[in-house]
């Protein structure tokens, strides 16, 4: 029972962790413009990221290496270090984002002005990562965030023609007005909004948080096969409300509570409160790991002790890290700039630098000096090939895209 | 740094660069226009629900304040652009009252929701149907 | 001597033909200690000098690294095309540059060497 | 130090992570120190070098040199050579794993830890 129990929790962190800012509004966006036919972005996003996941979490519980160690190990020191600045950057835009989208939820609960919130929120992320401790962290908003199931409750309570929606997800096309371009701009969206760098570094450094080893290598399948898809279709779950109620109405998101709109239209107050709630926690969780990874990443670069499991003083510089992490987002999104246009924008600049991240994991998951016989899967590599080739693909026209569609207007 | 940079530089793409064509002012007149009917969309759905009883919180008052200042944003920068010839110009004048209209029956809402009168709202919500209807007849005829 | 001042130094044969950079030092437990060198001492017994860092340093070189397929032919051809130069067939050390004493034709190649 | 026969910097020891006897984790092999010995022959492997001022060069280029000016500012009296762990204190070597025979308390071999420990961290409340 008391397993069960594990495996259950485990998973229910997975599906919390795996939807931050980036999934609710691109989720809520492509689904209000495009209807369904963006769901294959979300499906092939969900599969690359459960895939590389399990491969970041093998090697984190097998060779005990969490994911910059691996960088620094088999990149060398210049090329580390450029894909280092390049996390860092990247995750920082991200934590803003995930700082400002709290404060926005905050602004829609409240009616304060989010800018109002942005350094309270700021406080408490700091505080989690301060204090609190590593499984009261995963495990509380994972289950919080849970909340979020209210968008697939809502689906059965409109008047949602699944045939049609249906219709929508296996025969993709590009509405009209929009072109391809500005299509294939959302599908890096999407893309980038699953296969967040800052969550691998995250799952193979917390892995090594909860000290893993070969023993828990079931568990954690178990948590990356079945939490992250179930993650993934819950931002198919809000990309199909926003398709069912807003794009007859031809609304084009921009805020997040438009977000919210169909689970009010659905189950009224209650639903909506729920839905803010889960919200809340998932954006809340998400920015104290995007610190944490920045931690994580810049410890494990330069060998230095890291990880929550210290005190503060035992792990000085990790602390000083995600610290100034903190403080430097803050002053980010105090500069009154859109935290949506923030996070559309880092979503995908995040598919541009996947290929730096998750490379070398694919490599080394191969390695037998570090693996032993738990090296990858013919099938596994096959399919993990082919993820790369798209993610490089993905990232060499996602720059272009930013510019070609003004990040998507 | 390049983060910084691409976000600004994203966050000005909406207002950036003279328009010279012809073609390039009709797309941002229907951009416009896109935008202010995507507003009165999101008020209507927004108030029509509050007044059933299915709102919560404070999100009623924001979505009806952030419609608002989208269209009235979206109106002035496209006020701030110079037609490039005269048939730009009539379209512009044809165009440019109804927009504002729209913006102002959105103020309108805003207010009617922020002092709280169920009439007023109603009267209010009731107003947005002229220019949504308006709206979407110019937007059809731009972009048709 | 530190190994930065080695690894990535540019390597020319005895008649002046670029080898070359230096990817890999390669160590022996042979010979006489010295001053902190603890026991066994550790002596440089060859440096590897290739092109293409990159296959190296990921580690396509020496390990047994199993896939993934199109990535393992790649490196591995990239890596067979190292050299391996040894101690004693050193002219001089110069900074970022190391000169031979011998012919490039004269070296072994990297696939021949057992580690 | 104990690391076989034969190995090679980069399988072995370039950029590896590290741990004391206590297993705590002190740094990277930033760089190496090799020593010409007295009576000619090939040079020996006397040290693993870590800190600021070792990854510095290795970096290269201007950030190098910012970043082993930080070093040098924390090292006692502006020693520019790096902290230095002689191999007799270097124990096991695998290709996963470098232990010392010492705790690293003994080394006093990470100043910038100490340093931002008790002027930063060690001041906030609940550190």
């Amino acid at each position: 029972m008391k397993r069960v129990f594990a495996l259950a929790l485990g998973v229910m962190t997975a599906i919390g962790g795996f939807v931050d800012v980036g999934n609710l509004v691109t989720s809520g966006i492509t689904g209000a413009r495009f209807g369904m036919s963006l769901t294959w972005a979300i499906v092939v996003g969900t599969i690359a990221m459960t895939l590389y996941g399990e491969m970041a979490g093998r090697v984190a519980a097998v060779a005990r290496r969490p994911v910059f160690h691996i960088i620094r190990e088999r990149l060398g020191v210049r090329t580390a270090l450029v894909n280092l600045l390049a996390f860092v950057l990247l995750s920082l835009l991200t934590l803003a984002a995930e700082l400002g989208g709290v404060a926005l939820v905050l602004e829609l609960v409240t009616g304060i002005n989010y800018l109002v919130w942005v350094p309270l929120i700021a406080a408490a992320v700091w505080l989690i990562v301060w204090r609190m401790s590593f499984s009261v962290m995963e495990n509380l908003f994972g289950v919080l965030g849970l909340c979020l199931v209210v968008f697939v409750v809502a689906l059965f309570v409109l008047p949602t023609d699944w045939g049609s929606l249906w219709h929508g997800v296996t025969h993709p096309w590009v509405p009209p007005r929009e072109g391809h371009p500005m299509y294939l701009f959302y599908a890096v969206s999407l893309l980038g909004a699953c296969l967040v760098p800052y969550q691998v570094v995250f799952f193979s450094s917390g892995g090594r948080e909860e000290h893993w080893t070969p023993k828990n290598l079931t568990e954690m399948r178990f948590n990356c096969v079945v939490g992250f898809p179930l993650g993934g279709l819950l931002s198919i779950a809000i990309m199909a409300a926003a398709a069912v109620v807003l794009q007859p109405l031809q609304i084009n998101v921009k805020h997040l509570g438009q977000v919210a709109l169909p689970v009010a239209r659905a189950l009224g107050p209650v639903g909506l409160s729920i839905a803010l709630v889960g919200f809340a926690a998932a954006l809340l969780a998400a920015a104290a790991e995007c610190a944490l990874s920045i931690g994580y990443s810049v410890g494990q670069f330069f060998g230095w002790s890291w990880g929550k499991d210290r005190r503060p003083r035992e792990a000085p510089r990790f602390h000083l890290v995600c610290l100034v992490a903190v403080i430097a987002a803050t002053a980010f999104i105090l500069t009154s700039i859109d935290p949506i246009a923030v996070t559309v924008v880092s979503v995908v600049l995040g598919a541009a630098a996947v290929p730096l991240t998750y490379f070398p994991v694919l490599v080394v998951a191969n390695d037998r000096d570090y693996m032993g016989g738990r090296v990858n899967r013919r099938w596994s590599n096959a399919l993990a090939t082919v993820f790369l080739v798209l993610m490089v693909v993905t990232s060499i026209a996602a720059i272009p895209l930013i510019f070609f569609t003004k990040a998507g207007q | 740094m390049l983060c910084a940079l691409l976000v600004s530089a994203a966050a000005a793409g909406g207002c950036a660069g003279p328009t010279v064509t012809d073609g390039g002012y009709r797309a941002k007149t229907a951009g416009m226009l896109g935008d202010i009917s995507s507003s009165l969309a999101t008020a209507q759905l927004a108030v029509g629900l509050d007044l059933k009883g299915r709102m919560a919180l404070a999100l009623t008052d924001e979505s009806v304040s952030q419609a608002e200042s989208d269209a009235s944003s979206s109106e002035s920068s496209w006020e701030t652009r110079q037609p490039p010839s005269d048939a730009m110009l009539a379209l512009h004048d044809r165009i440019s009252g109804p927009a504002q209209d729209a913006v102002s029956a959105l103020r309108k809402l805003r207010i009617a929701v922020r002092r709280g009168d169920p009439d007023a709202i109603r009267t209010a919500l009731d107003g947005l149907d002229e220019p949504a209807a308006v709206i979407d007849r110019l937007s059809r005829a731009v972009s048709g | 001597m530190r190994a930065v001042e080695l690894i990535g130094a540019a390597v020319y044969d005895s008649d002046g033909v670029p080898v070359g950079a230096v990817r890999d030092l390669f160590f022996e437990a042979v010979g006489g200690q010295v001053p902190d060198s603890g026991r066994p001492a550790y002596r440089l017994r060859a440096l590897e000098c290739g092109a293409v860092g990159l296959a190296h340093r990921l580690g396509y070189g020496h390990r047994s690294i199993t896939g993934p397929w199109p990535l393992t032919v790649l490196m591995q051809r990239l890596v067979q095309n190292s050299l391996i130069v040894g101690w004693e067939q050193i002219a001089a050390l110069g900074t970022g540059r190391v000169d031979l004493a011998v012919r490039r034709d004269q070296l072994r190649w990297a696939q021949q060497e057992e580690l | 130090m104990d690391a076989g026969k034969r190995f090679s910097a980069d399988e072995m020891l370039l950029d590896r992570q590290i741990f004391d006897a206590d297993d705590q984790p002190l740094g990277k092999v930033d760089d190496l120190e090799l020593t010409l010995p007295d009576g000619g022959g090939p040079p020996v492997l006397t040290a693993i070098l870590c800190g600021p001022t070792a990854l510095g060069p290795r970096i290269g280029g201007r950030i190098g040199q910012w970043w082993a000016a930080v070093g040098r500012r924390l090292r006692p009296s502006d020693e520019p050579y790096p902290n230095r762990i002689p191999l007799d204190q270097v124990g096991k070597v695998d290709s996963t794993r470098l232990t010392l025979t010492v705790s690293r308390d003994v080394l006093d071999a990470d100043r910038m830890r100490d340093w931002t420990r008790d002027h930063i961290i060690g001041r906030i409340p609940g550190a």
